[in-house]
């Protein structure tokens, strides 16, 4: 079976001042598959993702997703129409307690889900016991179980990037796209973090844009490498290991 | 002689160093290698007095600078050139370079030398900086660095974004000012560039200072980059 | 947990409204209503927090919204003889109205352009209510006492200008306002908001379309600062531009940060605390506004969060 | 004019004759009390309890110039009635709370005094708006409250049974008084420039309506907001065919507004008739007030001394501490707002008066003492009422007397013409006697 | 068109005219908020309070010399010294404490505000006082005559605005304020003393504030209550111009200037000042970042 098209961008290019961060790209990503995006730093990965789920506008280009132009959408409605980012560094609400955290994402995504109204149905409300469950749920999917009352911010680094994977999932994404998920981590967290994403990709898309490459070879199916703001190579990960052209850019030459 | 002595730091609440001891010598260069978030960024913060420093020093000759205030650091002849090259944008290129040049009241013959170091720039003057295309900016950050004529050159990924081509000028300026006696202590991506340059290497992770190595042991035994910065060299 | 949150907080709540409950009964003839004063400010305060202290925005035009409902309430009562009922309710929709036309213009720009724009609102509906003044009666205002009469409770009569039935009614406001943002607050909805306060872009990649729930907020805001203006109104019947002032607009910023911006309880304090210190410090020297300043400037760098925000801080974590 | 209005007003020409009499002889109710002041100065034993008496006083906020001056002038009065046996053997005792000329704190204040401070009356207001924000607290408090404030707000019927202002003219009676004496003797086509605020209005509905009285005619009307600070632009709105320019510019701004007026005008120029308002605590000899000179203002009564020389303005004069040109004696830069504050020290006397006709001995006596002041019919001229005899109308709780117009010449006012109560007088609009107490 | 420019050409004339005097004061008061803005991202609700101080020290000079021309020249320069100083003081001992805290600066200033306020009351009395200019002519147009002192305020203003321009794009000083204005932290990389310089920011804009108050006390007297007027028209201009941006400044004074000169001719002046603040809120809600300002998303 020939695979689905998820997300397609057509031309996507931003601009800052003389800076071209992104440059005229065309991405896309097919479902059920981990795509991973790597590049040096600067290379636009992350504006190119900003721009696919709404947070940075585009200078001009396109984008598809699901078969449908999302270029003029706002960022909540493409969140709501599953494309979910996690931040590079982390973005939780530091002030609030991990519960909060999650149950902020939790509630939306259980109030479009008719099993999450309950007794408040008819007040289009969801019930407080309903986003308990599910912020259990989702934290303990990520192995944070029963830190729900310690504010955020207090976590260690590692956990607060978990907090936000947790954030993401709870937001019901079709396309969850973790950007640099381990950066900052030890080696065990690292670990750890795979068998999650792993696990995760087995409900959801994954974009995974990441700078270890260890962990890119470990969890990618395919892999698109960007340098300059352009995609400079796509293909499994073998082929990328093996071509020279990326090879070159990472390394230097 | 720059020596980082047992330096702790932290931003906001959060600890980011742990117990850093580093030196560099006059007219060398030393490459620091790491993941994102070990803490390569925070060291030279640290050492431009941006971060809080929690214990240890910071110290060049005689001088403490972890007892100075920020900007009293750069005037003992620290450049920085820092991540994301954050000129003023609104200011000209030329206002740029003047900052530097008021660092130590350096003469206009600094700024002709800087200048012959990056021609280009001579005809960018009057451009607003922001408006540079990203090489460009680049050149004026190093330039704006340079012309307080630094005993040391902090420089926090300058090829970050830059086309290879473009890359190769800031190694070969960082050749130019290794002749020139300036020690400089270079955080890079590029790993190849660095090895290159780089009279020493250091890795960090996770705040702390983890190996010493130098460049031609690391072509032989490329196991530590690996580890510590997740690439295979190819050599 | 938030159930826990919930249950301390209208403990907390209700002894402070049951102990100003008991208070009417041991107050002196002066502060029985001056306390009547306070909680019809500190409802307005209340509402003014809604936005400042739950959505990050600060206006410095809530005047408008509580002359609007000030005004629309006794222009009624004169004009279309409404009873003060159906005025308290006219005034509600006037200014829920009011706020509503505002926030959909006002709320395109934040931060320090929205502090202007709302300065600029409240300074132009001021300058209509002077304007128009054959209607609104202009820069001398006027009484409603003569236009209200009285009413009947439990087969007894009582004028709006009744001690009790001022305190009470105050209290009651400021009880029904205070349940009203706890529940909010402590709903799914006040989770939104909070998170657009901590951060509003973040809030947006949740999913959330911001604007509609600033927009909610102000709503809420403007209404529950219009019929706090109306019943000042009715409880004190006097109606003047005083009330649309910019200086009316600066109060309840002032009362709330001092009180503890993003304290349900907060602006209660901060407005307790203003009206004692001007009304005590305006006996013993009449330069009392030099020694309210020095207050403040003390009080901002000692307790930069507000009274209540410290508290929280430090004891009470459950504070909504 | 029908019968009723027709006998009040022969009346009023009655009472300001005997008025006028009155100044010569320096009789009267209280006049008669100045025989031999020292006598009395020991107060009746027993009934040392004094009369407390609040004073709502503009002492910050935009009123305060007015407020200082009328602070000085109540505890002169006060002085003075201590010294001559207190009021009804009992002494005054002056309770000030600062209203910061806000209605809002003016109510504040009312209440303060009465139940915090536990006060006989309340007194003293002055700006209109502090009068209407304050007049329905004193109502609900039901306390007798006595406001010098010049407002038309009680003679409309706008207030309520318990507010009085016995002794100083309304702006609508000053209005009227002065509005046919200025078409009767500077011209027929007046422009009016007036703040566009209630106390504005008053000037143009009433100088409007003695034009149509006097066959002469309003060829403008200028309306200048209260807070403006440059006003060029309106000058050029005066039409050409304009006689004299009638303003009223109260606040900050009086001396812009004149020196720009010479500006915009040089030396030819329509006549000018002012309200003294806008000149109250400033110097006539002010820079850029040149271009007053030959100008008329109104006064209440007249700032410098030789105006209108009486047994009683000479002694209020001296016991509030003013200079024969208006100033205050202890500092001649700081000048009075002469044509106001005299109402403190009148309405002191009149609740004097009221007290001790009424028998007066604590709030319960509240309905008494109304209805005593509301029988009142005049008030005698005499150090008790150094501005003139009053004509005092119970049903509006209103006084009227006389006016004075003054002549700028060689940076001094000259008076140059006295109107009597009867030029101001209009008919009733209310009846307070028959609300309830 | 031609007979109803016969009509109105005077109006017209006399509101250009009157609007681009208002517009040079208003830019001159204005500038000192701007650059404290600019620089420091602090709003100084105690700017009025300052432009106040100018003007009364200026009546105080007047007085004590009692001479026009002796009393200017002395408030000319001392004025600026002392608000600068009250300014600096206020910089080290609250606005540091707080951090420049955004919203605390907000309370913070307000509190001063009434401190000021109140010290001159107490120091000054509540009278309004006139200082005589020091220059006095009058200009007699063929309808109208016009003061020349005016005209003087409004070159006088545009000589400040240039020199405080020139300060800012030439000075040492001016490129250090701009550099930190831009990026603080590297700002303090190339030694530059952002304390210090914050420090001076708003001694500069306190006696911007104060200068202006003397140049204009001769057109509008002294009072202690003057301050609050200019400091919302103040703030509408910064805002309406930009953060920090002189040009937006000076373009805004303008608009501001001749729109209420223009509006306040042809309709009642009322009526024009809701127009005129209706129009200016207007304009934000359509470019929220102000006219020369960063566009907020």
């Amino acid at each position: 079976m020939a695979p689905v098209k998820l997300l397609g961008t057509q031309g996507l290019t931003r601009q800052y001042g003389g800076l071209i961060a992104v440059n005229d790209v065309d991405f896309n990503l097919y479902e059920d598959r981990i795509h991973a995006i790597i590049g040096p730093n600067g290379a636009g990965k992350t504006t190119l993702v900003s721009m696919i789920c709404g947070r940075t506008p585009s200078s001009s280009g396109r984008i598809n997703f699901k078969g449908k132009d999302i270029t003029r959408l706002s960022s909540a409605k493409r969140v709501q129409a599953g494309i979910v980012y996690t931040f590079q560094v982390t973005s939780i609400f530091g002030n609030l307690s991990c519960f909060e955290n999650v149950a902020l994402s939790a509630q939306r995504t259980l109030r479009e889900q008719p099993e999450g109204r309950a007794s408040l149905e008819k007040w289009g409300m969801v019930s407080e016991i309903e986003i308990e469950k599910a912020v259990s749920k989702y934290l303990l999917k990520v192995g944070l179980e029963g830190i729900e009352s310690q504010i955020a911010s207090t976590l260690p680094y590692g956990h607060q990037k978990l907090l936000e994977v947790a954030m993401g999932l709870a937001a019901g994404p079709e396309l969850l796209i973790l950007d640099e998920p381990t950066q900052g981590l030890a080696e065990s967290e690292i670990d750890n973090l795979i068998q999650l994403i792993r696990d995760i990709s087995k409900s959801v898309n994954v974009l995974l844009i990441e700078h270890n490459m260890e962990v890119v070879f470990n969890l990618a199916e395919h892999v698109t490498v960007m340098d300059n703001g352009s995609i400079l190579a796509e293909g499994t990960p073998s082929e990328i290991e093996n071509n020279p052209a990326v090879q070159d850019s990472y390394l230097g030459n | 002689m720059l020596k980082i002595n047992n330096l702790s730091s932290r931003y906001a609440q959060v600890k980011v160093l742990n117990k850093v001891t580093l030196k560099v010598k006059e007219g060398e260069i030393l490459g620091l290698l790491g993941r994102n978030g070990a803490g390569k960024s925070t060291l030279l913060k640290s050492i431009m007095g941006l971060v809080e420093v929690v214990s240890g020093s910071i110290s060049l000759d005689e001088n403490i600078l972890s007892e100075q205030q920020a900007h009293n650091i750069p005037k003992y002849g620290i450049g920085y050139v820092p991540q994301g090259r954050r000129l003023f944008p609104e200011l000209m290129v030329e206002e740029n370079l003047k900052m530097g040049l008021l660092v130590r009241d350096s003469s206009t013959d600094v700024l002709d030398w800087v200048l012959s170091l990056f021609p280009l720039l001579k005809s960018r003057m009057k451009q607003k900086s922001g408006t540079l295309s990203g090489g460009e900016q680049q050149m004026v950050a190093t330039a704006r660095a340079l012309c307080l004529q630094p005993k040391y050159l902090l420089m926090d990924e300058p090829s970050e974004g830059l086309m290879p081509s473009m890359t190769e000028t800031i190694l070969e300026t960082v050749e130019k000012l290794k002749t020139e006696n300036v020690g400089i202590l270079l955080v890079e991506q590029k790993i190849e560039g660095t090895l290159r340059v780089s009279d020493r290497i250091v890795f960090m992770e996770n705040g702390s200072i983890s190996e010493e190595s130098d460049p031609q042991k690391l072509a032989e035994n490329p196991e530590s980059l690996m580890k510590y910065v997740g690439v295979k060299a190819r050599y | 947990m938030r159930k826990n949150s919930l249950n301390h907080s209208l403990l907390f709540q209700g002894g402070i409204l049951m102990l100003l409950f008991l208070l009417q009964f041991i107050l002196p003839t002066y502060h029985h209503s001056s306390v009547s004063k306070i909680m019809l400010l500190a409802s307005y305060a209340i509402g003014y927090n809604f936005l400042l202290g739950y959505t990050g925005l600060m206006s410095l035009g809530h005047a408008m919204f509580f002359s609007s409902g000030m005004y629309s309430m006794g222009l009624g009562i004169y004009y279309l003889e409404l009873s003060p009922l159906n005025g308290v309710i006219f005034s509600a929709s006037f200014s829920l109205m009011v706020s509503l036309i505002f926030g959909l213009f006002a709320l395109r720009t934040s931060g320090v352009s929205f502090l202007i724009v709302t300065l600029m609102f409240g300074q132009t509906f001021y300058l209509s209510i002077l304007y128009f003044n054959e209607f609104t009666f202009g820069h001398d205002g006027f009484s409603l006492a003569k236009y209200l009469g009285s009413f009947v409770i439990f087969g007894k009569e009582y004028l709006f200008s009744n001690p009790d039935i001022r305190y009470n009614f105050a209290l009651l406001l400021l009880t029904s306002y205070l349940l009203i943002t706890t529940f909010i607050l402590l709903s799914p909805v006040g989770r939104i908001l909070i998170a657009i306060r901590e951060n509003e872009s973040r809030t947006q990649l949740l999913g959330y379309n911001v604007f509609y729930y600033k927009l909610f907020a102000l709503v809420l805001s403007g209404t529950f600062s219009g019929v706090a203006g109306a019943m000042h109104g009715l409880l004190f019947s006097y109606i003047g531009t005083t009330f649309a002032e910019i200086h009316h607009s600066i109060s309840p910023l002032l009362w709330t940060l001092l009180g503890g911006a993003g304290t349900v309880i907060g602006p209660l304090f901060g407005t307790g605390i203003m009206y004692y210190l001007i009304d005590f410090i305006s006996e013993i020297t009449k330069n009392y506004l030099l020694v309210v300043g020095i207050v403040l400037i003390l009080m901002i760098i000692w307790f930069p969060l507000g009274i209540m925000g410290s508290v929280r801080r430090k004891w009470l974590k459950w504070l909504p | 004019m029908d019968h009723e209005e027709e006998k009040n007003a022969s009346d009023v020409t009655r009472r300001s004759l005997l008025g006028t009499s009155a100044v010569l002889a320096g009789a009267g109710i209280v006049g008669s009390q100045l025989v031999d002041p020292v006598a009395k100065t020991a107060f009746a034993a027993g009934s040392d309890e004094p009369i407390r008496i609040g004073f709502q006083a503009h002492r910050t906020g935009i009123g305060t110039v007015y407020g200082k001056w009328y602070e000085r002038t109540t505890n002169a009065a006060a002085k003075y009635i201590n010294s001559i046996g207190g009021i009804a053997g009992r002494p005054v005792e002056i309770i000030t709370e600062d209203d910061g000329t806000d209605p809002k704190r003016g109510a504040d204040v009312v209440e303060k005094l009465a139940t915090q401070h536990k006060v006989d009356f309340v007194y003293g207001t002055l700006f209109s708006h502090v009068v209407m924000g304050s007049a329905p607290r004193a109502g609900e408090l039901k306390i007798p409250y006595f406001v010098v404030s010049e407002g038309y707000h009680v003679a409309s019927g706008k207030l309520n049974r318990y507010v009085f202002q016995p002794c100083i003219t309304d702006v609508r009676s000053q209005i009227t008084a002065v509005s046919s004496w200025i078409f009767g003797n500077l011209g027929k086509n007046v422009t009016i420039i007036y703040p566009d605020y209630a106390f504005g209005y008053d000037h143009r509905d009433y100088a409007s309506a003695a034009a149509a009285k006097s066959g002469g005619k309003i060829v403008a009307k200028i309306p200048i907001p209260m807070t403006e600070k440059s006003f060029t632009r309106y000058f050029i709105k005066i039409p050409q065919n304009t006689d004299v320019i009638y303003h009223v510019m109260v606040g900050p701004g009086v001396l812009t507004f004149v020196r720009e007026m010479g500006e915009h005008f040089g030396s030819s120029h329509p006549k000018l008739f002012g309200f003294i308002d806008s000149l109250e605590g400033v110097n006539i000899t002010s820079p850029g007030l040149g271009f007053l000179d030959g100008s008329y203002f109104w006064e209440a009564m007249p700032r410098y001394a030789d105006g209108y020389d009486t047994i009683g303005s000479r002694f209020y004069r001296n016991a509030v501490g003013v200079n024969d040109s208006g100033a205050s004696k202890s500092d001649p830069k700081d000048v009075s707002t002469y044509s106001h504050m005299f109402g403190c020290w009148e309405t002191l006397f009149a609740i004097k008066e009221a007290v001790e006709q009424s028998g007066y001995k604590s709030k319960k006596d509240y309905g008494t003492l109304i209805e005593t002041i509301e029988g009142f019919s005049f008030f005698n001229e005499g150090i008790a009422h150094p501005q003139g005899s009053k004509f005092f109308r119970g049903e509006t709780h209103q006084g009227y007397g006389q006016q004075f117009v003054s002549q700028v010449k060689n940076g001094k006012l000259n008076v140059i013409h006295r109107t009597s109560i009867s030029d101001g007088m209009y008919e009733p609009e209310t009846d307070y006697r028959k609300q309830s107490l | 068109m031609s007979t109803w420019l016969n009509d109105n050409g005077p109006l017209l004339f006399l509101a250009l005219l009157d609007g681009t005097v208002t517009a040079f004061v208003l830019a001159l008061i204005a500038l000192g908020l701007s650059l404290v803005f600019g620089v420091m991202r602090i709003v100084n609700v105690a700017h009025g309070e300052l432009f106040m101080l100018g003007a009364v020290l200026s009546w105080f000079a007047f007085d004590l010399t009692n001479d026009p021309l002796w009393g200017f020249l002395t408030a000319l320069v001392l004025a600026p010294v002392i608000v600068g100083s009250i300014a600096i003081f206020s910089d080290r001992f609250i606005l540091r404490k707080i951090s420049y805290h955004p919203e605390s600066t907000i309370v913070a200033t307000i509190g001063l505000l009434y401190v000021i306020q109140q010290l001159t009351l107490m120091f000054f009395g509540p009278e309004v006082r006139p200082v005589e200019a020091p220059f006095y002519f009058r200009i007699q147009f063929p309808w109208f005559g016009y003061s020349g002192y005016k005209l003087l305020v409004a070159g006088m203003s545009a000589l400040c605005l240039s020199g405080v321009w020139l300060l800012m794009k030439r000075s040492k000083l001016g490129l250090y304020m701009r550099a930190t204005q831009q990026d603080i932290e590297i700002a303090k990389t190339f030694g530059v003393p952002t304390q210090k310089i914050y420090a001076s920011v708003f001694a500069l804009g306190g006696g911007l504030a104060a200068l202006a108050g003397v140049l204009v006390v001769p057109i509008r007297q002294a009072d202690h209550l003057m301050g609050l007027e200019p400091l919302l028209l103040s703030f509408i201009v910064v805002i309406i111009g930009g953060l920090g941006s002189i040009r937006g400044t000076i373009v805004a004074a303008f608009i501001i200037g001749i729109s209420d000169g223009i509006i306040s001719v042809f309709y009642e002046p009322t009526l024009a000042k809701m127009l005129a603040t209706l129009l200016v809120a207007m304009v934000l809600v359509l470019k929220p970042g102000g006219l020369y300002g960063e566009d907020q998303a």
